[in-house]
C-alpha cells in the first residue's frame, strides 16, 4: 500500500490549480492550494464568457470551486521563498509560518502583457484604449467610462505577442479567437458599430475556432484587415485614430475608432520564475518554466517532486489546462507510487 | 488624454542631465535658418543662469547631413565626430551639448555603435590619429541643447516676464510640440520622455505656462527628411508630409508649435507658405499661420527678450499674433531693423498667407 | 505660383470615408463574400489575370479600400469561366459575386 | 330521330355559348398576338411552313400523336398516359361524334355550334336505327373513357405517387377552379343525358342509369337543372381556362407547328418564349426530373414554376429561378410539350442590366496565334476547366501521342475562356468577343480538327463558334474513332465494371451517349446508371447555375453519384473536367476522365 500522506503544494488556484487538486484529492493526497489573491479561480474567474460556445466563465469556475471546497486553501497568502531540502520542499508562506510538503505543483499561470508598454498604443493615456481584460471586465460589470456607445470598435491582435520589441517572441495562442469572440460579443452589443480586427497571422487551431472566424466574417461583417497597428494618436474628440498597414493591399490604412481594444499577450508568471530560481527549475527559451520534456513530459521538471500545470509552461486554452492539470496529478501520483 | 499615464511613462525616461561644464557644439543649418537661437541658448545659460558653457571656434559639421543623405560611408562620419570628441578632451569638458537634433542623434547612434562594436572605436581613434594626430575621450553625458533647458526651465520660469497664456482670457495657449526625430526615436532611452511621449519640449511649454496639445499626427516627421528635400523633384513628397501633419493638428487651433531640431521649424514654417500657394489654405486665424518657434525663441521671449533681438523676423509666419496674445510688446517699425539698426529689407508678401 | 513640386495625394486608406457601399450591398446579396481569407487561390488560377490582373481577392479587398477604378478594371477583364469558385476553400460563389458586382453601380444600386 | 323543340334553342346553352365565344375570341386574340411578337423572319418562315405539305403534314401528325394521345406521355408513365390521352382524346372524339349525330340526323342545325354538345337534350328517339345505336355506343363508350381518365386524375391529385408521380404542381386558386369544373364536366353530361336518355335514348350507360333514376325519381324534373350544370360547368372551364395551366391545350396547338418550322427563343418574353409559358400544362414531370429538387430543397424552383412566375409577372421570383437553375436540360428532355426551360432561363438572364460590361478589346492574343500557327492537324484545347484537371491534359495528350496523331495543344500557359459560361450567364454579346479571339487563334494554325476535353467548350465551339472546315470534336468521340480504327490499341481489363456519366453539355446538350459508352466498353464491363443518356442527372458542379452555393449543390452531388453506382461499378467515368472534379469532392469511389482509363488501358 502506497504511502497517501504525502502533503503536496499547489501553488496558484486558477483552474489549473483547482483542478489539480481536486484530482489528488480524489487520489487520496493531501493537497494544499496557495493563492496570492483572495479568491479562487485565477483569470478565468475574471472572463464573462468562454470561446468558442460562448459558456459562461462560470460555468467551468463554479463546479470547480464546489468541488474543491474541501480542500485546504490558504487564499491571499504569498511565497516568500522555498527551501529545497532532501526529498522534500519547505514553502516559507507571507504569514510567517512554513509548509512542508513532499512535492510542488506549479500552476502559477501566466500574467498578462502589460499593454502600457506598447506605448504607441497609448493604453493608459488614451481616453478610448483599453485590453482584452478590460473588456471582458466590462461584460461582467458594465462599468466602464471608456466604453460609451462605440460607433466604431477595434482589436489590435498580439499585443506583446510575436514582439521581439515587446520582450515576448511567443505567440500568446488565444488571443486570435478571444479577439473574434469579443468583437462578435461587441458586435452583438452595438449591432451599428463597425468591428475591425488588426492581425499579423490568424492562428485558430482549436476545435470550432475556424467556424468562429468565418461567423464572426459573415453573420457579423467584422473586418479583418492584416497588419499590424503602427501607432495611434488621439482626435479632438477623444477618439483614437489608428494607423496600420494593410498587407493584402500593400496600403496605409487609417480609421478612426470609439474603441480600442488592445489584445494582450500571455507571459509567464514572474512570480513563478522566482519560484524557479529557488527550486532550482529550469527556464526554457521561451520564457516558461522549463518541462522535463516538452512532447512527452510537459507537466514534469527535471527536479524531483516538482511538477507543472496550465500556463507556466506555455500559453494554453482552459480545455489544455485542464488536461494538463489532471495529468500532472497522475504524473504526482506516478512519482509517489514509484518512490513507495 | 489620461495626463497620469503620460507621467508614468515620463518616470520611465528620465535621463540624467548635468547641471553644468558643458562643451557647445553649433548646428550647422540653425545659425543661417534662425541665428539668434544659439546665441540667446548661450546667452541664457551663462549670464542668466551662471552656468559654464565653453565652444571651440575649431569645430566643424558633424557630418550628420551627408550621413543621413547617404554621401560618405558612416566611418567617415564616426571619424569627423571623433575630431569634435577631441576638442572636447582638449577643452576640458567631459559634457557634450548640441544644438542639433541630428547631431544628437549621429553622436548617440556612434557612441551605440561603439560600445557594440569596440572595435570599430579603435579603428576610429586610428583614423583620428593618422588624421589629425588627435586623441579623444568619450563625452560622459551627451545632451541636447534642448535637454539642457528643460533641465533649467524651473529656473527660467522662475525670472519669467512673460507666460504662456493669453492676456485677454488668461486661458493657457495651445502650443504644439514637434520633436525632431533624430532625437529620441532611435533610441528612446536618450531622450526625455521617450520616444513616444517625449516630454521635453512639453515640459518646457507647461512649466512657462502653455497647455501641450495632442493631436494623432504628433510623431510625424516634419517632412524634411534630407534626401526629399535637397532633390527639387522630391519636394511634393516632402510637402506632402509637412501638409498632413498641418490638417491633423488644424481642428486643435494650435497658438504655436515649438520645435528642437533645426529643419523641423524651417519647414514647418516655410511649408506654410508653399501650401497656402498652392491649396489657398493657411492653418492660423485670420488667414495667418502658426508660429513655429525654436525653444530658445520661446525661452527668449518668456525672459522678455526683444522678439526682434530674438530674430523672430526672419520667420515666414507672422509671429504678431501670438506676442499680442501673450502681451509681450514689440515695435513694428524695429521689425526690419538689423544689429546695427540699419533697413535688412522687407520681404516681398505672398499672396495667400498673411503676413502684416 | 510654380514651385516645380506639388503635394502629393496620400496613398493611405480612410477608412472613416472610404465608400464602401457597393462592397456593403454587394454582401447583403452574395453574404458569403466576407468570409474571404485573402488566400489568392482565385488570383492563382484566374484565366483573365494574366490580361488584368483580375483577382477575386483584390476586388474584394479594393471594394473595401476605395480603389473602384481597379477593381472595375479587373472585372471588365473577367470572363466568368468559373475556376476561381472551383478553387475557392471558402466556397465563395465568385461567379455570383462578380455578376452581381457588375450590376452595381456606383451607389451600389442594382441597375435595372 | 326528331327535334323536340321547333325553336331548337334553350335558355341553358347561354354559358356554353358564352364560355365558348369567350375562349375562342381570346385564343384567336392571343394567337395573333404571338405571331405578330416574332421577328418578321421569323413570322415569315412560320407562315411558309403553314402552307407547306410537308410542314402540314408533320403538324397534323405532330398534333394528333402528342395533344390527343400523348404518346411522349405513354412512352413514360403509362398511368399518366392513359390518363391524359383518354381525356383528351375522349373528349375529342365526343366533339367529333356530336358533330357526325347532328350531321347525319340534324342536318339543318349543324350551324347552331351548341347543339353538337348538348344534342341528346335536343332530340327525341323515334326509331331505333343500327347507326343511331352504334352512335349511341360509341358516345357512350368515350363518356366512360374520359370518366376512367377523370378517376384518374383524382387519384393523382390525391395521392400521385399511386400514378408514378413523387411529387406534383402546387395548384394555383384558379387552376383548381379548371380543375374542378373540368372534373365536373363529364359527370354532368352523364347525370344529363341520363335523364334524357329515355327521350333522346341512349347506350350502355345513360339507358341503364335512366333506368335507375326513374325507379326513385320517378319524372323528368331534374333533367332540364342537370343540363343547366353541364352548361355551366363547361362554361366556367372555358373562361378561367385561359388564366389556368388548361391554356396549353390550345396553346400547344400552335407551339407544334411554329417549333416544326424552327422558330427558337428570340426574346424572353415575347413570341415563341410566350408561347412556350403558356404551353405548359404544369404537369409537374420536371419537378421530379430537375436534380436540384434533391431532399425537397427548390421545389418551387423548377421550369413548371418558372413558367407560372411568367404568366404572373413576379419579376423577382423569375430571376431567382432562373439564376438558381444549372441549366442540365433534364427538364426540357423530360416535358411532354417541349417546353425549353434552359433556354428560356438564359433567355430571362440576358434581359438583365449591367452596370458594367467586361470588355476583351485589349487582350492582345497574337502570341498566342503565333505559337500554333501553321501546325495543322489536331489543335488541342483543353480549356479553363482542363486547365484544374493536369490528369486529363495529360492522358489526352499520351493518347494522342500513342495514336500517333499529329497535334499541338492551343491553350499550354492557359488561354482565353471558350464563351459559353459567359453565354450561361446572359452575355452572349461578350462572349462573341471571345469568340473571335478563338477563332483567329485557330484559324492561324491551319488544324482540320479541333480536340476538346470539355463538354462546355465543345458544345459552343461546335454551335456558336463559324469554324466552317474544321472539324470540332470531344475527345470521347475521338478516341473511340480511333480505337474503332485500331490505331489506339486499349486492352481490355476484367472484372473493370464502368459507369459512364453523360456530361449535361455533352449528352442532352450534343446528343453524344454511345461513342464514349463504345469507347469505354473497349476497356471495360459497362455498366448503366439507374438514370442514364437523356436522362442522366446533372453533377450539380455546373456553370449554368450563378446563384447555387457550394452547400446547396452538394446534395446534387451526392444524390448524382448515387444513380451512377446503382450497380455497383468499381471506377465512374465522365468526359467532363467540372463534372470530375465535381463528383470527386464526394465519390466514395475512383471517379475517371474517359482520357485517363482509355489511356491506362492502351499500350
Amino acid at each position: 500500500m502506497v504511502n497517501r500522506q504525502p502533503v503536496i503544494a499547489v501553488i496558484g488556484a486558477g483552474i489549473a490549480g483547482l483542478e489539480a487538486a481536486r484530482q489528488l484529492a480524489a487520489l487520496g493526497y493531501k493537497p494544499v492550494l496557495i493563492e496570492k489573491s483572495g479568491t479562487t479561480g485565477g483569470h478565468v474567474a475574471q472572463w464573462n464568457r468562454l470561446f468558442p460556445d460562448m459558456t459562461p466563465a462560470a460555468d467551468v469556475i463554479e463546479p470547480l470551486r464546489a468541488q474543491t471546497a474541501g480542500i485546504k486553501t490558504l487564499l491571499g497568502t504569498e511565497i516568500s521563498a522555498i527551501n529545497r531540502l532532501k526529498d522534500e520542499y519547505n514553502i516559507v508562506l507571507s504569514d510567517g509560518s512554513s509548509l512542508l510538503c513532499q512535492a510542488v505543483l506549479f500552476a502559477t499561470g501566466f500574467r498578462l502583457f502589460d499593454a502600457s508598454k506598447k506605448e504607441e498604443y497609448g493604453y493608459g493615456i488614451y481616453d478610448h484604449v483599453i485590453t482584452n481584460r478590460d473588456l471582458e471586465r466590462w461584460f461582467n460589470t458594465r462599468e466602464d467610462r471608456r466604453i460609451q456607445q462605440p460607433k466604431a470598435v477595434g482589436f489590435v491582435h498580439c499585443v506583446g505577442s510575436r514582439d521581439l520589441k515587446a520582450g515576448n517572441t511567443q505567440c500568446s495562442k488565444v488571443c486570435c479567437i478571444t479577439a473574434i469572440k469579443q468583437a462578435i460579443e461587441m458586435k452583438e452589443e452595438f449591432p451599428d458599430a463597425e468591428v475591425y480586427c488588426f492581425y499579423m497571422d490568424l492562428r485558430l487551431f482549436g476545435k470550432k475556432y475556424e467556424d468562429f472566424y468565418i461567423k464572426a466574417q459573415r453573420d457579423h461583417g467584422i473586418h479583418f484587415i492584416r497588419g499590424r497597428v503602427s501607432e495611434v494618436g488621439e482626435a479632438i474628440d477623444g477618439r483614437v485614430v489608428v494607423k496600420a498597414e494593410d498587407t493584402l493591399s500593400g496600403r496605409p490604412v487609417k480609421v478612426t475608432l470609439d474603441l480600442l481594444v488592445l489584445m494582450a499577450g500571455i507571459l509567464c508568471n514572474p512570480d513563478a520564475l522566482r519560484y524557479a530560481r529557488d527550486t532550482g527549475v529550469a527556464v526554457d527559451d521561451d520564457g516558461f518554466l522549463k518541462s522535463r520534456d516538452n512532447l512527452a513530459a510537459i507537466t514534469e521538471s527535471s527536479r524531483p517532486g516538482i511538477f507543472f500545470a496550465g500556463a507556466c509552461t506555455g500559453a494554453k486554452t482552459v480545455p489544455e489546462t485542464l488536461a494538463e492539470a489532471r495529468s500532472a496529478a497522475l504524473a504526482i501520483h506516478q512519482y509517489f507510487s514509484n518512490r513507495a | 488624454m489620461i495626463y497620469q499615464g503620460k507621467q508614468k511613462i515620463w518616470a520611465d525616461y528620465q535621463k540624467e542631465i548635468p547641471d553644468d561644464h558643458w562643451f557647445y557644439v553649433r548646428s550647422c543649418i540653425r545659425q543661417n535658418f534662425f541665428p539668434a537661437s544659439e546665441k540667446y541658448f548661450l546667452k541664457i545659460c551663462r549670464d542668466l543662469l551662471g552656468r559654464d558653457i565653453y565652444e571651440s571656434e575649431h569645430h566643424t559639421t558633424c557630418a550628420g547631413i551627408a550621413y543621413h543623405c547617404d554621401t560618405i560611408p558612416q566611418e567617415t562620419a564616426m571619424t569627423v565626430v571623433a575630431r569634435q570628441f577631441a576638442l572636447m578632451t582638449e577643452a576640458g569638458y567631459d559634457n557634450l551639448v548640441t544644438s542639433c537634433i541630428t547631431s544628437f542623434g549621429n553622436y548617440t547612434e556612434i557612441l551605440e555603435t561603439w560600445r557594440e562594436f569596440p572595435e570599430l572605436e579603435a579603428k576610429i581613434r586610428e583614423h583620428l590619429w593618422k588624421a589629425c594626430r588627435r586623441e579623444f575621450n568619450k563625452p560622459k553625458y551627451v545632451a541636447h541643447a534642448s535637454d539642457l533647458v528643460y533641465k533649467l526651465r524651473g529656473e527660467i520660469a522662475e525670472r519669467a516676464k512673460y507666460h504662456l497664456v493669453s492676456r485677454a482670457t488668461g486661458e493657457p495657449l495651445r502650443i504644439v510640440e514637434h520633436i525632431g526625430c533624430h532625437y529620441s526615436k532611435m533610441f528612446p532611452h536618450k531622450g526625455v520622455g521617450g520616444a513616444e511621449y517625449p516630454c521635453v519640449l512639453s515640459g518646457m511649454a507647461e512649466s512657462w505656462g502653455g497647455q501641450i496639445i495632442d493631436y494623432p499626427e504628433r510623431r510625424h516627421c516634419c517632412g524634411f527628411g534630407f534626401r526629399q528635400y535637397f532633390v527639387q523633384a522630391n519636394r511634393g513628397y516632402s510637402v506632402s508630409n509637412t501638409h498632413k501633419k498641418f490638417e491633423s493638428m488644424e481642428p486643435f487651433h494650435p497658438d504655436a508649435i515649438i520645435t528642437n531640431c533645426p529643419g523641423c521649424p524651417y519647414f514647418l514654417d516655410r511649408w506654410q507658405y508653399v501650401i497656402a500657394e498652392q491649396t489657398g489654405k493657411t492653418y492660423g486665424r485670420n488667414g495667418y499661420g502658426i508660429p513655429v518657434l525654436t525653444y530658445e525663441e520661446l525661452a527668449g521671449l518668456v525672459l522678455g527678450v526683444d522678439p526682434w533681438d530674438l530674430g523672430l523676423q526672419v520667420h515666414q509666419v507672422a509671429v504678431e499674433p501670438l506676442l499680442d496674445k501673450i502681451g509681450i510688446p514689440y515695435d513694428p517699425a524695429r521689425k526690419y531693423l538689423g544689429m546695427n539698426e540699419k533697413e535688412i529689407m522687407k520681404p516681398g508678401l505672398p499672396s495667400v498667407l498673411k503676413c502684416c | 505660383m510654380d514651385f516645380g513640386f506639388k503635394l502629393s495625394p496620400s496613398s493611405a486608406v480612410n477608412l472613416d470615408t472610404v465608400d464602401r457601399r457597393r462592397y456593403d450591398r454587394l454582401v447583403q446579396l452574395v453574404p458569403d463574400a466576407c468570409t474571404c481569407i485573402g488566400c489568392g487561390s482565385c488570383s492563382a488560377t484566374c484565366t483573365s489575370a494574366s490580361w488584368t490582373g483580375m483577382s477575386v481577392r483584390k476586388v474584394l479587398l479594393g471594394l473595401q479600400r476605395g480603389r473602384d477604378a481597379e477593381v472595375d478594371n479587373m472585372l471588365s477583364g473577367c470572363m466568368l469561366c468559373g475556376k476561381c469558385t472551383m478553387v475557392c476553400p471558402r466556397g465563395i460563389n465568385t461567379r455570383q459575386l462578380i455578376l452581381t458586382l457588375c450590376r452595381l453601380d456606383k451607389n451600389g444600386e442594382v441597375v435595372r | 330521330m326528331r327535334e323536340r323543340f321547333a325553336s331548337g334553342f334553350d335558355p341553358f346553352v347561354i354559358p356554353f355559348l358564352i364560355g365558348m365565344i369567350f375562349v375562342l375570341g381570346y385564343c384567336l386574340v392571343a394567337m395573333i398576338r404571338v405571331v405578330c411578337q416574332l421577328p418578321k423572319t421569323d413570322r415569315k418562315r412560320f407562315l411558309l411552313s403553314l402552307i407547306t405539305p410537308k410542314y402540314i403534314w408533320m403538324n397534323i401528325r405532330d398534333i394528333f400523336l402528342n395533344c390527343l394521345i400523348h404518346v411522349k406521355l405513354w412512352k413514360r408513365n403509362k398511368v399518366l398516359g392513359y390518363m391524359h390521352s383518354s381525356i383528351a382524346f375522349g373528349w375529342f372524339m365526343i366533339i367529333v361524334l356530336g358533330h357526325l349525330e347532328v350531321m347525319l340526323f340534324v342536318p339543318q342545325r349543324i350551324h347552331f355550334f351548341y347543339y353538337p354538345i348538348f344534342f341528346n337534350y335536343f332530340v327525341a328517339e323515334t326509331e331505333q336505327t343500327l347507326q343511331g345505336a352504334l352512335l349511341m355506343f360509341l358516345m357512350d363508350f368515350f363518356l366512360l373513357l374520359i370518366l376512367s381518365g377523370i378517376v384518374l386524375a383524382i387519384i393523382k391529385r390525391f395521392a400521385s405517387r399511386i400514378v408514378g408521380m413523387r411529387r406534383t404542381t402546387r395548384l394555383s386558386a384558379l387552376d383548381q377552379v379548371g380543375l374542378y369544373s373540368l372534373w365536373a364536366i363529364f359527370p354532368l353530361r352523364l347525370l344529363a343525358e341520363s335523364f334524357t336518355a329515355h327521350i333522346s335514348g341512349g347506350s350502355f350507360l345513360t339507358i341503364p342509369a335512366n333506368w335507375v333514376f326513374r325507379q326513385f325519381l320517378g319524372n323528368d324534373l331534374n333533367a332540364l337543372p342537370t343540363w343547366w350544370a353541364y352548361s355551366i360547368a363547361l362554361c366556367i372551364f372555358m373562361c378561367v381556362l385561359p388564366f389556368t395551366r388548361y391554356m396549353h391545350i390550345p396553346a400547344e396547338m400552335l407551339l407544334i407547328p411554329m417549333r416544326n418550322a424552327g422558330i427558337k427563343i428570340r426574346h424572353p418574353r415575347k413570341g415563341f418564349a410566350l408561347l412556350e409559358v403558356y404551353s405548359c400544362p404544369a404537369c409537374g414531370v420536371c419537378i421530379d426530373a430537375c436534380p436540384m429538387s434533391v431532399r425537397k430543397a427548390n421545389l418551387r424552383d423548377c421550369t413548371v414554376y418558372l413558367n407560372r412566375q411568367l404568366r404572373r409577372g413576379n419579376e423577382r421570383r423569375i430571376a431567382e429561378i432562373s439564376d438558381k437553375c444549372l441549366l442540365c436540360g433534364k427538364c426540357s428532355a423530360v416535358c411532354q410539350v417541349g417546353v425549353q426551360g434552359p433556354e428560356l432561363r438564359v433567355a430571362q438572364r440576358e434581359r438583365r442590366k449591367f452596370a458594367l460590361s467586361p470588355s476583351y478589346a485589349d487582350f492582345d492574343v497574337r502570341p498566342m496565334a503565333e505559337a500554333v500557327a501553321g501546325s495543322g492537324g489536331v489543335l488541342y484545347f483543353a480549356g479553363c476547366m482542363t486547365q484544374l484537371t493536369p490528369s486529363i491534359l495529360r492522358a489526352t495528350a499520351s493518347l494522342l501521342d500513342k495514336a500517333g496523331v499529329p497535334w499541338k495543344m492551343m491553350d499550354p500557359d492557359g488561354g482565353l475562356c471558350c464563351g459559353r459560361p459567359l453565354m450561361m450567364a446572359g452575355r452572349s454579346e461578350q462572349a462573341r468577343e471571345l469568340i473571335a479571339k478563338n477563332v483567329e487563334i485557330i484559324r492561324s494554325s491551319g488544324c482540320d480538327t479541333l480536340l476538346l476535353s470539355c463538354p462546355i467548350c465543345y458544345r459552343v465551339f461546335k454551335e456558336e463558334y463559324p469554324l466552317e472546315g474544321i472539324r470540332v470534336v470531344h475527345h470521347s468521340a475521338f478516341f473511340q474513332e480511333l480505337i474503332a480504327a485500331g490505331k489506339l490499341p486499349v486492352q481490355r481489363e476484367e472484372g473493370l465494371r464502368l459507369v459512364w456519366h453523360d456530361p449535361c453539355e455533352l449528352g442532352r446538350g450534343c446528343g453524344i451517349y454511345e461513342q464514349p459508352r463504345a469507347a469505354l466498353a473497349a476497356a471495360g464491363e459497362l455498366v448503366e446508371a439507374r438514370k442514364h443518356h437523356a436522362e442522366s442527372i446533372c453533377c450539380g458542379g455546373s456553370l449554368g447555375s450563378l446563384s447555387l452555393s457550394f452547400e446547396q449543390r452538394r446534395p446534387m452531388t451526392q444524390n448524382a453519384l448515387e444513380n451512377l453506382t446503382a450497380a455497383d461499378p468499381g471506377q465512374i467515368v465522365t468526359g467532363c473536367p467540372l463534372c470530375l472534379t465535381t463528383f470527386v469532392r464526394e465519390a466514395d469511389r475512383p471517379v475517371r476522365d474517359i482520357a485517363e482509363i482509355l489511356d491506362e488501358h492502351c499500350r
